[in-house]
């Protein structure tokens, strides 16, 4: 096959673009390896709980009923929180946890989808029906962080927040049974 | 070099290109280099706010999992 | 030909007219959430003009400006009639239809369920239908174009398709494939429930499917847009495409790149695996491939033209690319926007550190970015590049062209920005009020009202747009026939079968599809989420 | 011209590389995503928890519930719950289903002293039914049966009624032309209350009351309409609600809305719904 000069041109300008493409691989290649560093090294994940659970029936299950809301420290040290997001409120509507230690938080919703943040932080989940969502997390700082529902759930959506205080661990004292409630400000 | 752009888009409103032949030739010569340098640059800015971001901003407010 | 221009402007003026209504409720919806309008409107005008904003764009806009953009490109770059005129027109008043319907659902109040639905919240069943006469509107489409491309075909064979058609087929075979999520979403799941039907959803599923639709139906929209970068940019700044080989391989990647990674959007939902994320997340990082390979050969592309015009050294062609003509500062703007959009995208779709992220302000400024800027704004270009041949006069100036196409540029900068800084603070989607009166939210007041300023100068930039076509309507001078489509450097004379049809492509996103959707479907077939009753919204 | 040179290749001998390649390169890739995602992050993950490699693939593919990289919370405390009923398809089939004939029946035999035939109350303490949500009638009349809700006198009654009659009266009463609020005295209402029922009050978490109460708002299915109340029995509700005597709302919405809200506030809203009353 005898090239024309027209031909190596085009086949140069190939080259080219896959020289460029080479490229393109490093940045696809550096931008997941930092994903799959941090997989590997800190347990960084996105949360994923496939834990199902019938919406219909939260408010008589054990974990999910009213009463057991709210932070509870177990005999293991485990500080798990159990919340409620429901329309158009986070029951409960504060919540205390500590800082620098591996909390367990955990959702669910009786209705429609909704979803939280937590200012400042990583704590970031959908909630939704069927579903208990669960953030592993450890609070770098202290404080009153807002917890908003940033899914919109109907009319009253925007008005669906909670508060989360973060407490230093000298002053997060659980009660008798576990439990630890938000301090009064 | 031949002119022969004959199946590009041979529509009747297609049979003029401004292009010069030999023109376009030389400056082939030079061409993906600023093109390069432009886009490399900007990818590799891109990279680098990425990693800045992942290790300054998203590591610092606590892991997640 | 007089039908196929009435056919274009027909679907173009829909679009137009919808994404000014929508740029209205856009500006007006970013004043009640600032502390200027704090408490004016209820929620419920909120979110009714949230769903009217978000349809507007996302299902009228972007559906009736690609179906009349294909049809332009099949009749001009296969230059041959476009075969069933009846059809095209069926489908443009079936869409029409469909439109009014969701509109009057709408502006009822009956369907406050923002575009992206939210089952188990459900609408009054006419605004889904009316979205699914839209959708079936634009499959005669896809049908028309993969018609037209195998007519064209069967009488030149062996030649390769011009590539602006073959990149609207990859987009019709691309969005059909997309819209299979959604479709089913709707009709197996909403509808029904809807109607009183069923009480019950499968919220995992639906999310699911809905998931599969939501990341292609972007790059839907966006394609138009880049058959601009390659086929019109290179030849408005008076010089040659690069390679038209990477043209090809770009739309063939968007084609199976942008389906099987709908998941990044539910990296932060509870009904999948960490281990199904991740495989989404990292085909994900892949389509960054054909916007990365476009980024570079449409540089190099202008590069040519701005060294034909004189240009020397690394950067001395940039000054010297034609600035003046719309569709070359369009696609210099669309490119910055792209990139500053980019970046914003890959932080979300960064598997763990999209929950940094996830529903704040930043996802808002990343899509308004790459939709509401490089997007749109080459629409505008398209518009003003393409209209006086379909009404056969010119522009008496360009100036005014240019001081819109800035104006975008310059509001979607002011909006965005802050955007991006009050989502990495926590600032949360979708909600119709802010609680200034809480000191976190305080402290973002000011940035608020910026990207009011900039939602402003977006409306405002929005009326400029349709007042230049409306003087082009009327303007007295004559268009001239100038050439349209770029060449390549080289153009291809015989391409391998792989780049010239679908075939092997299809089959290629049907085994992704498989690897990357089949175990997260068949999980809630095997064994569905709990069922959530349904909430009905009347 | 190109197109009189002869064809160097044939299509398909050109087309097989593109064939290949794009295959291995497209496997190649998912093959890689599920290596990692699937097998060496969650196995690697698990070894510093201390979970098994099997458990947490599973956990990885969603087969199991759970972090791969955290040992899973299992909880076995017992619920007291506020209300038994539950929004089964089943008790939605009931309501949607339910006798209207047989329903009014016993309105005329029972219900009527109280809430009259067509929902609208002989007295002030007593709520009009009149084109209340059906499912809102059936709670309180389940809940009053189960003692979630208690009233000397509704409780008796309540006990008395099975489940399908239960519905039978509420679909009735939810049939009853409901009265919407007259705009002519809203115009009155202070600025305030408007807002409140608008608007909520963020600042205090109080949602707006439209938001569920208003008929189609697409809130809780449990939710009662608000339109044309008796004030006084809103009075009277609200601060059962806030005091904590009243618990039969789930989760404690209303007890929380209620405890926020002033006397003051209270009265105004009454004064709100029952502003057309006729």
């Amino acid at each position: 096959m005898s090239d024309t000069p027209h031909e190596v041109h085009e086949s140069r300008i190939l080259r080219t673009e896959l020289l460029w493409a080479f490229g393109v691989g490093i940045f696809v290649a550096a931008s997941l390896s930092m994903i799959v560093f941090t997989a590997l090294t800190l347990n960084v994940n996105p949360p994923s709980n496939v834990e199902r659970i019938d919406p219909k029936t939260l408010h008589l299950s054990g974990e999910f009923a009213e009463q057991n809301l709210g932070t509870t420290v177990f005999g293991d040290g485990t500080v798990i929180v159990r919340a409620i997001a429901t329309q158009f409120m986070f029951v409960p509507q504060c919540f205390a946890v500590p800082a620098n230690r591996r909390v367990t938080l955990r959702f669910a919703s009786p209705d429609v989808i909704h979803g939280l943040l937590i200012t400042g932080t990583n704590v970031n989940t959908m909630v939704v029906p069927g579903f208990v969502a669960q953030v592993h997390t450890e609070f770098t700082r202290t404080g009153d962080l807002l917890m908003p529902c940033h899914e919109f759930c109907g009319q009253g959506h925007s008005e669906m927040w909670a508060t989360v205080q973060v407490l230093p661990v000298d002053l997060f004292k659980p009660g008798p049974d576990g439990r630890v409630s938000c301090a009064k400000r | 070099m031949q002119s022969d752009e004959s199946s590009a888009a041979d529509s009747k409103l297609e049979v003029a290109d401004e292009v010069d032949e030999t023109a376009l030739a030389s400056v082939m010569r030079t061409v993906p280099l600023g093109a390069a340098v432009l886009a490399g640059a900007t990818v590799a800015l891109l990279v680098l706010g990425y990693l800045l971001i992942y290790t300054l901003v998203f590591i610092p407010r606590g892991t997640v999992g | 030909m007089r039908n196929a221009e009435r056919l274009c402007l027909a679907h173009f003026w829909v679009a137009f007219g919808a994404f000014l209504f929508a740029c209205v409720l856009g500006a007006w919806q970013m004043w009640v959430r600032s502390p200027l309008g704090a408490k004016i409107g209820t929620p419920g005008d909120y979110f009714m003009s949230v769903t009217a904003h978000g349809v507007s764009m996302a299902y009228v806009l972007t559906t009736f400006f690609i179906m009349g953009f294909g049809y332009f490109v099949a009749v001009t770059a296969l230059n041959r009639p476009l075969p069933g005129w009846i059809w095209a027109w069926g489908a443009f008043w079936m869409g029409i239809l469909g439109v009014v319907l969701a509109l009057i659902s709408i502006g009822s109040g009956h369907a406050s369920v923002l575009f992206t639905f939210y089952p188990p919240l459900t609408a009054n069943v006419w605004f889904y239908i009316g979205l699914v006469l839209v959708v079936a509107a634009s499959w005669v489409w896809c049908a028309l174009m993969l018609v037209a491309m195998h007519a064209w075909k069967v009488d030149n064979p062996g030649r390769p398709v011009p590539l602006a058609m073959f990149a609207t087929v990859a987009n019709a075979v691309m969005w059909l494939w997309t819209t299979v999520g959604v479709a089913a979403e709707l009709l197996f799941q909403v509808i029904p429930a809807s109607l009183g039907l069923v009480q019950t959803i499968d919220v995992g599923m639906s999310r699911t499917l809905f998931s599969w639709t939501l990341h292609a139906i972007v790059y839907f929209w966006l394609i138009p847009a880049y058959i601009a970068f390659y086929t019109l940019a290179p030849r408005a700044a008076g010089g040659r495409l690069y390679s038209d080989t990477m043209g090809r391989l770009t739309f063939i990647l968007f084609l199976i790149y942008s389906l099987p990674v709908g998941m990044h959007h539910l990296l932060m939902d509870p009904e999948h695996g960490n281990g199904t994320k991740f495989i989404q997340v990292l085909l994900t990082a892949f389509v960054a491939a054909p916007t990365l390979l476009t980024i570079f050969t449409i540089t190099a592309s202008m590069e040519i033209a701005g060294r034909l015009r004189g240009g020397r050294g690394v950067f001395g062609w940039i000054a010297t690319l034609p600035w003046k003509r719309p569709m070359v500062l369009a696609i210099g703007l669309a490119l910055v926007m792209l990139g500053f959009g980019g970046f914003g995208g890959i932080i979300n779709m960064a598997y763990g550190m999209n929950a940094m992220v996830h529903n704040t302000s930043w996802v808002t400024a990343h899509f308004h970015l790459i939709f509401g800027g490089s997007v749109v704004i080459m629409y505008f270009a398209i518009a003003y590049e393409i209209w006086p041949r379909l009404t056969g006069r010119d522009h008496a100036s360009l100036a005014p062209l240019r001081l819109q196409l800035w104006l975008w540029f310059t509001g979607m900068m002011v909006m965005t920005l802050p955007w991006h800084w009050l989502g990495l603070q926590g600032q949360w989607r979708r909600v119709s009020n802010f609680n200034y009166a809480d000191p976190i939210i305080a402290a973002w007041g000011p940035w608020v009202v910026v990207s009011f300023v900039g939602g402003i100068i977006l409306l405002t930039s929005a009326i400029l747009f349709v007042w230049n076509l409306v003087t082009l309507h009327r303007s007295e001078v004559r268009a001239i026939a100038k050439p349209l489509y770029a060449l390549a450097v080289h153009p291809p004379r015989r391409v391998p079968a792989a780049l010239n049809g679908f075939g092997l492509w299809n089959v290629l996103v049907l085994v992704l599809m498989l690897l990357a959707y089949g175990f997260p479907i068949a999980q809630f077939v095997i064994e569905p989420s709990p069922a959530a009753i349904v909430h009905r919204v009347r | 011209m190109t197109e009189q040179r002869p064809q160097q290749s044939d299509p398909h001998v050109l087309d097989q590389p593109w064939r290949i390649w794009s295959t291995i390169a497209v496997m190649g890739i998912v093959l890689v995503g599920i290596l990692l995602g699937v097998i060496v992050i969650p196995v690697v993950q698990g070894r510093s928890a201390g979970i098994d490699a099997f458990t947490a693939i599973c956990r990885a593919l969603g087969i199991l519930p759970g972090s791969p990289a955290v040992p899973q919370f299992t909880d076995r405390t017992p619920p007291t719950p506020v209300s038994q009923v539950v929004w089964t398809p089943d008790v939605l089939q009931i309501l949607a289903r339910a006798d209207v004939a047989k329903g009014k029946a016993k309105v005329q035999e029972v219900c009527i002293a109280c809430h009259g035939e067509n929902g609208v109350s002989v007295a002030t303490e007593y709520p009009h039914l009149a084109g209340q949500s059906g499912a809102a009638i059936y709670k309180q009349l389940h809940d009053y049966r189960t003692g979630s809700r208690v009233n000397p006198q509704m409780t008796d009654i309540a006990k008395a009624l099975d489940e399908a009659v239960t519905a039978d009266v509420a679909a009735y009463y939810a049939g009853q032309p409901q009265r919407n609020l007259n705009p002519v005295t809203l115009a009155v209402s202070p600025p305030a209350i408007v807002q409140l029922v608008e608007l909520g009050d963020p600042h205090r978490n109080i949602p707006p009351c439209a938001s569920c109460h208003r008929a189609g708002a697409g809130g809780p299915i449990e939710a009662p309409v608000l339109a044309e109340q008796r004030d006084e029995y809103l009075i009277q509700q609200l601060k059962l609600y806030a005091s904590g005597q009243r618990r039969n709302d789930v989760y404690g919405r209303m007890r929380l809305i209620a405890s926020r809200l002033t006397d003051e506030e209270i009265k105004g809203l009454a004064a709100y719904y029952r502003a057309g009353f006729r």
